[in-house]
């Protein structure tokens, strides 16, 4: 029995437990604890995340003649870290008084428990897989795993989504099993190491076919551009922590199989040889990556409901990590990497701000919203750290993953790739600060005038997160060594690191001094303030000025609705136009085939079905091709 | 002559603070935001002043747009009893030390709308006036000459004593509570609390609490300001 | 239209008086009874379709109101007002009179003003309640028996300007001809009831005042 | 670097900047006042202003946050002023790169925003919007100027690409194209004439500032100050060479400053949209093809 046997056996059972007491009261108790418990796991097998060996599990599976294995890499030890981290925080914040409110609401909240376990085992299945045939397995249970929480929520919406939803991870599906095929077609076997041997062996046309089905399969889990219309929606419409947890990390696991199928199995060198000189595979991925950043940050910036907005934005950053490690080269890969820590933290920490002011306030609607910050000044610190991370300005952690694919760009030479990066990053200022003005500042609304803070149960979890957020960006030194193992694990060149940030011979990083300068200068100008100004005094928010005209409560003295009139002046016209046309034209290609999905997905059993479905399909496309070579 | 009224403030003992009060009030002279509140008709004598012939940033004066910024109250006109309302909600929302000058005969006596009954008459019933520029209009030259004579009664303050009229609006509020009262009736309220500020700022005298004070609370709506709590 | 086409008109109207005064002019004055149908007519038959004004006359000797209504017609360009009278009332029965908001929409914008202002009541307008003058509580302040000066001399103070440099003016026999007091406080309003009689007065201390000064000599 | 030249950076370059800035405000209002014909403010006058805002005797906040605000949108200028180089201090400045100080100037700008928006007045917000907007326009052209300068340098650090223009020649030579670009932007980045919408007095009562008053309007006006010093120092780093010491480096920086401020008053102003439209279009068609010769 090896470490990894025992985190499998322990998740395994704490699904068992979760899945049997999850009516019962004892559950939000338990199932903390039993997060606890998986964490601790996770943290005895650390040693793989300081360049330690893979942890091998000692079973295999035998499957209608398939061998397959399990293997806990750097790379898997490191993404489930932040799974284990943010499903704990989600359990810690559905435990107490938001939990009783959702039940209280007619949410079935045993199922929400239990879909958390499950996308945890999953995840953790899938990140422990150690062949093809594992990683499909993985993916799969994965995939139904995150439509299980998405159709908890009672609304319509939620359901056409989560639908919508499904339609497109079996397509992802679909395309990763042909791949698959086309891999095992070669060589008869499923193992990872048979990617790079088969794909060099492979002609040109077929190398084309195999990136892409490989790439679509991960970029609709991811996101990417052009496959990210499912998930902005979906993730929004998810009940609470399950949206945090979703937000934070589900979406990852295409990161994940990224970084673990196509950069370590394919490389640089694989996808350079693809394609001519001028455009290769690299620089179609980078532009994917980039505009990922770009459009949906600027969908965002339309979205008039919190939630909606911080999904649209999740969408946007999985290209900074795309971005990043496509650039191959250490900085650049690390930031990729890092990103995806520091961005499961501060996305997980506001969808709970958002989710808190939903709590006591009842909508998400960020034109009804405002001037909360005076009666919920916690979740309000705990907003603002997070969009400081989000829109990546020091001394916060998404700060040093940006600052590395930036310098990554300008190292590798790509003005256009770092301008389309920064103009991710300027629209993510403009739509987080419209985000927490519109929630937090301006003027308070009379029916809120009663608001309180959450209840610690939820707060401890999100100023947990915030801690995380300020400490890996005031010492990224915390986490860098994670991200050399798996560099080295991967076969990226590893970054040189220090508590403080990275060593680069043109220019480094280090964030105890930039943190320390910025603290500086606020004790400064604190200082100035404070002691050289005269005593201040607070005044109402009616006592404003007004060209002399008297406030009252029943005429709204606020700024929220089309809060960038200008900027929307301008490409607006681009977003109806274009960005619509191709929404409409891609759900048009998927509702052709979901209309064959949405038969299975009607059916009693659909995970039953759909795996027998899945192997059959597997074992049929291997016949047809086998006799083809 | 009026009684001097004493403020509750503690004495300041520090030897260097005298020094460091004459340059703050040297400065303030120096520099003067003004918030024209153009009421009447003699508005139009201060874009002359402000431009190239006569100049006034050269005095250090500026013109501002919010009551919050700005230092002098400029009224140029006459006052209706609904301008009035505003004008002090403007003068309220203004952060001492404010000087308020008031320009045209109209602000002095209410001009030639003395008969009227919806016009104000003598403005420093209901603000403290710090100088009155007479005359229907003032020429530009009349409103530098004012203007000068506010920054001199400014530096000289501690001498003269002129340039803290400010001050009377909190010392004796009770007093321009009233006047407000008998025009606006008695429910009249504005959304800055004059007497809290007294409290703070140490300006409260004797005089700052009368009847009409104590009218004010019985029929204020506290806008006691948002605080943090954290439960 | 000519004069005698709108004359058959408005001829239709019960002891209507109709008065020529220019080519675009005409004055008629009709009985508070047979006003309305004389707006409707028209506006109906002769294309009268714009209330420019509805103006309020006090005729406090009369113990009357006249009310003007001019009523504009672009194709004629000719201004027909309407002259009726009504009775005045009394502080506790206040007048009232019939609102045309039904045929003239703006009606409503005049007929608050002449509400706020003289205290007509019109039955059947949308809205009659206070219009400018919010802060103001008294009686409506352009009736002829409300006694303006006497209500500023109650309400304000006044400022007293005597500086030194017209002392000496005055102590050389110079300085100001009428001083302001002397102006207001010429015969005590509070005695008098008509302004007629204090405006006499008010010449009178004028007069004496030049006398006395040797002006006008 | 030992403690005491730690300290002495620490203090004297905010210092500096402070001082400087200041001049730079009065040189600013004597180029606004001898276009219009007229004499202008004395020699003091930014001094006095800030002495007198912070010196009011009576100050109203609108919360935690709107102080927090001012302090962060102080701080944050604070903390970029050290972490540029001037000739003689540049210990500490060899931390951070142009990357980092861009990323320094968006924190005043957060700051302030903050802080308006807790005065809860909506020409505040507006104004906000105008300048997040108008910030958007004018960081994509100073982003491919910075990264045109970096590439050109081939460092990211300040002190290398003075080093550089030191033994070379200075960068506008090199890079006129770019340069011009760079101007424009740094016109945006000041917020004056053609682009000061979000300020629009008669419109929405000078927008951010609505609600400032006595020591929260003097904290923007320090601010002010170190604005026009990074912009102008920043600038004469990137392609005038820098300075061995302020003898050379300062009128310099008086002369980038001097420069956009001559032509902006004799604008208007641009709506949102024109801003972003003209940011986009000129000094980014300029920095690419700049860049195309650079790469």
């Amino acid at each position: 029995m090896t470490l990894l046997d025992h985190l499998f056996i322990v998740v395994f059972s704490c699904l068992i437990a979760i899945s049997v007491v999850r009516n019962l009261p004892i559950v939000d108790k338990l199932a903390p604890v039993l997060y606890g418990l998986i964490l601790i796991m996770l943290v005895r097998m650390a040693s793989v995340a300081y360049g330690g060996d893979a942890y091998l599990s000692s079973f295999s599976l035998d499957l209608l003649g398939f061998k397959m294995h399990w293997q806990f890499t750097a790379l898997s030890w490191y993404f489930a870290i932040i799974t284990l981290v943010a499903a704990l925080a989600s359990a810690v914040f559905m435990s107490g008084d938001w939990g009783r409110q959702y039940r209280e609401g007619g949410g079935n909240y045993g199922m929400l428990q239990l879909a958390l376990i499950v996308n945890v085992f999953s995840m953790i299945l899938l990140l422990g897989s150690g062949d093809l045939l594992s990683l499909f397995i993985g993916w799969e249970f994965v995939s139904w795993a995150s439509f299980l929480m998405m159709v908890l929520s009672p609304s319509k919406l939620a359901k056409k989504s989560a639908v919508k939803y499904i339609v497109y991870a079996m397509t992802g599906a679909m395309a990763l099993m042909v791949a698959i095929v086309m891999i095992y077609a070669v060589n008869d076997s499923l193992e990872f190491e048979q990617i790079s041997i088969v794909f060099a062996q492979m002609s040109g046309s077929s190398q084309v076919a195999l990136v892409l089905l490989l790439f679509v399969a991960f970029a609709i889990k991811m996101g990417l551009l052009p496959f990210h219309l499912w998930q902005a929606v979906a993730y929004a419409e998810t009940p609470g922590p399950g949206a945090a947890f979703l937000g934070a990390i589900s979406s990852r696991m295409g990161m994940f199989t990224i970084v673990l199928v196509i950069v370590q199995f394919i490389g640089l060198g694989g996808l350079k040889s693809v394609g001519t000189s001028f455009a290769n595979m690299q620089t179609l991925l980078a532009w994917v990556a980039a505009l990922t950043t770009i459009i949906p940050t600027y969908i965002a910036l339309q979205q008039h409901d919190a939630k909606r907005l911080l999904a649209w934005h999740g969408v946007g950053q999985g290209g900074y990590m795309l971005l990043g490690i496509i650039m191959f080269d250490s900085i650049g890969s690390a930031g990729g990497l890092m990103h995806v820590l520091n961005h499961a933290s501060y996305q997980a920490a506001l969808f709970m701000t958002v989710v808190a002011v939903m709590y006591r306030t009842g909508t998400s609607d960020l034109n009804k919203l405002g001037g909360l910050v005076t009666q919920m000044p916690l979740t309000f610190l705990v907003m603002l750290i997070g969009i400081i991370g989000l829109a990546g300005l020091p001394p916060m952690n998404g700060f040093v993953s940006k600052w590395l694919v930036y310098r990554s760009l300008l190292v590798n030479g790509q003005p256009l790739l770092f301008v389309a990066a920064v103009l991710g990053t300027l629209g993510t200022i403009l739509s987080v600060y419209k985000l927490i003005h519109n929630t937090f500042l301006g003027q308070l609304r009379l029916e809120h005038q009663n608001v309180r803070e959450v209840p610690w149960s939820m707060l401890v979890p999100m100023l947990g997160l915030s801690v995380i957020v300020f400490i890996t960006g005031f010492m990224p030194g915390l986490i860098l060594p994670w991200i050399a193992s798996v560099q080295e694990s991967v076969g990226l060149p590893v970054i040189a690191h220090h508590l403080g940030g990275i060593e680069y011979a043109k220019g480094g990083l280090d964030m105890i001094w930039v943190s320390g300068i910025l603290f500086y200068g606020f004790g400064v100008g604190a200082l100035i303030f404070y002691f050289l100004g005269g005593k201040s005094k607070r005044v109402h928010q009616y006592d404003n000025y007004a060209g002399g005209h008297f406030l009252t409560s029943d005429v709204r003295y606020h700024y929220s609705n089309n809060f960038y009139p200008g900027l929307m002046h301008l490409i607006g016209t681009w977003y109806r136009g274009s960005f619509q046309w191709l929404e409409n034209s891609i759900v048009s290609v998927m509702s052709f085939f979901s209309v064959f999905f949405e038969n299975i997905y009607r059916a009693k059993q659909p995970v039953m079905l759909l795996l027998i479905g899945v192997v059959l399909a597997l074992l049929a496309l291997y016949r047809n091709l086998g006799v083809g070579a | 002559m009026k009684k001097e009224l004493k403020i509750k403030q503690k004495e300041r003992t520090n030897p260097l603070a005298h020094v460091f009060d004459d340059f703050i009030r040297f400065c303030q002279s120096k520099s003067l935001f003004m918030l024209h509140y153009c009421t009447g008709c003699g508005a139009i004598e201060l874009p002359p002043a402000m431009t190239s012939r006569f100049d006034m940033e050269r005095l250090g004066i500026q013109p501002m747009v919010t009551p919050r910024q700005a230092d002098i109250l400029l009224i140029t006109g006459y006052v209706s009893i609904k301008t009035l309302k505003r004008v002090i909600l403007t003068y309220e929302q203004m952060q001492s030390p404010k000087y308020v000058i008031g320009i045209c005969s109209c602000t002095v006596n209410g001009g030639m709308y003395w008969q009227s009954y919806a016009t104000a008459k003598k403005l420093n019933e209901y603000m403290p006036v710090d100088v009155y520029i007479a005359g229907c209009m003032p020429r530009p030259e009349a409103v530098m000459a004012g203007l000068q004579r506010l920054k001199d009664n400014i530096r000289n303050d501690k001498k003269e004593h002129k340039g803290s009229a400010w001050k009377d609006y909190f010392k004796r509020y009770d007093y321009y509570l009233g006047n407000q009262q008998a025009l606006f009736g008695e429910d009249w309220q504005t959304p800055t609390d004059i007497i809290a500020e007294a409290k703070l700022y140490g300006l409260e005298t004797e005089e700052t609490y009368g009847k009409h004070t104590k009218l004010l609370e019985k029929h204020q709506t506290p806008l006691l300001p948002q605080e943090m709590r954290i439960k | 239209m000519n004069k005698v086409q709108i004359d058959e008109i408005l001829n239709k109207v019960n002891g209507i008086k109709i008065t020529h005064k220019r080519k675009t002019r005409i004055r008629v004055d009709v009985d508070a009874d047979s006003l309305p149908t004389l707006l409707e007519l028209i506006k109906g038959r002769a294309s009268y379709i714009h209330l420019s004004a509805i103006t309020c006359v006090d005729w406090i000797a009369d113990n009357q109101f006249e009310l003007v209504y001019h009523v504009w017609s672009y194709e004629e360009k000719c201004l027909i007002s309407a002259h009726t009278r009504i009775d005045r009332g009394s502080e506790k029965n206040p007048a009232k009179y019939i609102s045309v908001y039904d045929l003239f929409k703006p009606a409503d914008f005049f007929e608050r003003d002449i509400f706020e202002m003289y205290g007509v009541t019109f039955i059947g307008s949308p809205r009659m309640e206070k219009f400018i003058l919010t802060e103001w509580n008294g009686v409506p302040p352009m009736l002829k028996d409300f006694d303006a000066e006497a209500y500023v001399q109650e309400t304000f103070k006044w400022t007293d300007y005597n500086p030194d440099w017209l002392q000496e003016l005055t102590d050389q026999g110079g300085g100001i001809a009428v001083k302001p007091e002397d102006i207001r406080t010429a015969g005590n309003t509070h005695n008098m009831s008509t302004h007629r009689e204090r405006d006499k007065a008010k010449a009178a201390a004028v007069k004496a005042n030049d006398k006395m000064q040797g002006w006008k000599q | 670097m030992n403690a005491l030249h730690l300290m002495a950076e620490l203090i004297f370059m905010p210092l500096i900047a402070f001082i400087v800035g200041m001049m730079m405000v009065l040189m600013m209002r004597k180029i606004s006042a001898r276009l219009q014909r007229r004499i202008g403010p004395p020699f003091f006058q930014p001094l006095y202003d800030i002495v007198k805002l912070y010196g009011k005797d009576t100050q109203i906040s609108h919360g935690l946050i709107h102080d927090i605000g001012i302090i962060m949108a102080v701080g944050g200028y604070i903390g970029a002023e050290i972490l540029l180089p001037v000739p003689g201090m540049e210990g500490i400045a060899a931390k951070g790169g142009v990357i980092t100080l861009s990323y320094f100037l968006m924190i005043p700008s957060l700051g302030m925003a903050l802080g308006v928006g807790q005065c809860a007045n909506p020409n505040g917000s507006i104004g906000i919007s105008r300048a997040l907007t108008a910030m958007l326009a004018y960081d994509i052209p100073f982003i491919l100027v910075v990264f045109g300068a970096a590439w050109h340098y081939q460092s990211t650090s300040l002190i290398g690409m003075i080093e550089y223009q030191q033994v070379h020649q200075w960068g506008i030579v090199e890079m006129p194209l770019l340069a011009i670009a760079g101007l424009f932007a740094l016109q945006g980045m000041l917020g004056k004439q053609p682009f000061e919408i979000y300020i629009a007095p008669a419109e929405i009562a000078t927008g951010p500032m609505v609600e400032m008053s006595g020591k929260y309007m003097g904290g923007l006006f320090v601010m002010q100050t170190f604005q026009l010093y990074t912009a102008g120092v920043l600038y004469a780093s990137l392609f005038l060479g820098g300075g061995t010491s302020f003898l050379t480096l300062l009128p310099k920086a008086f002369l980038v400053v001097a420069l956009p401020m001559s032509i902006a008053f004799m604008f208007p102003r641009y709506k949102t949209e024109d801003v972003i439209r003209i940011l986009w279009k000129w000094p980014v068609m300029l920095g690419l093809i700049s860049l195309a010769f650079i790469l």
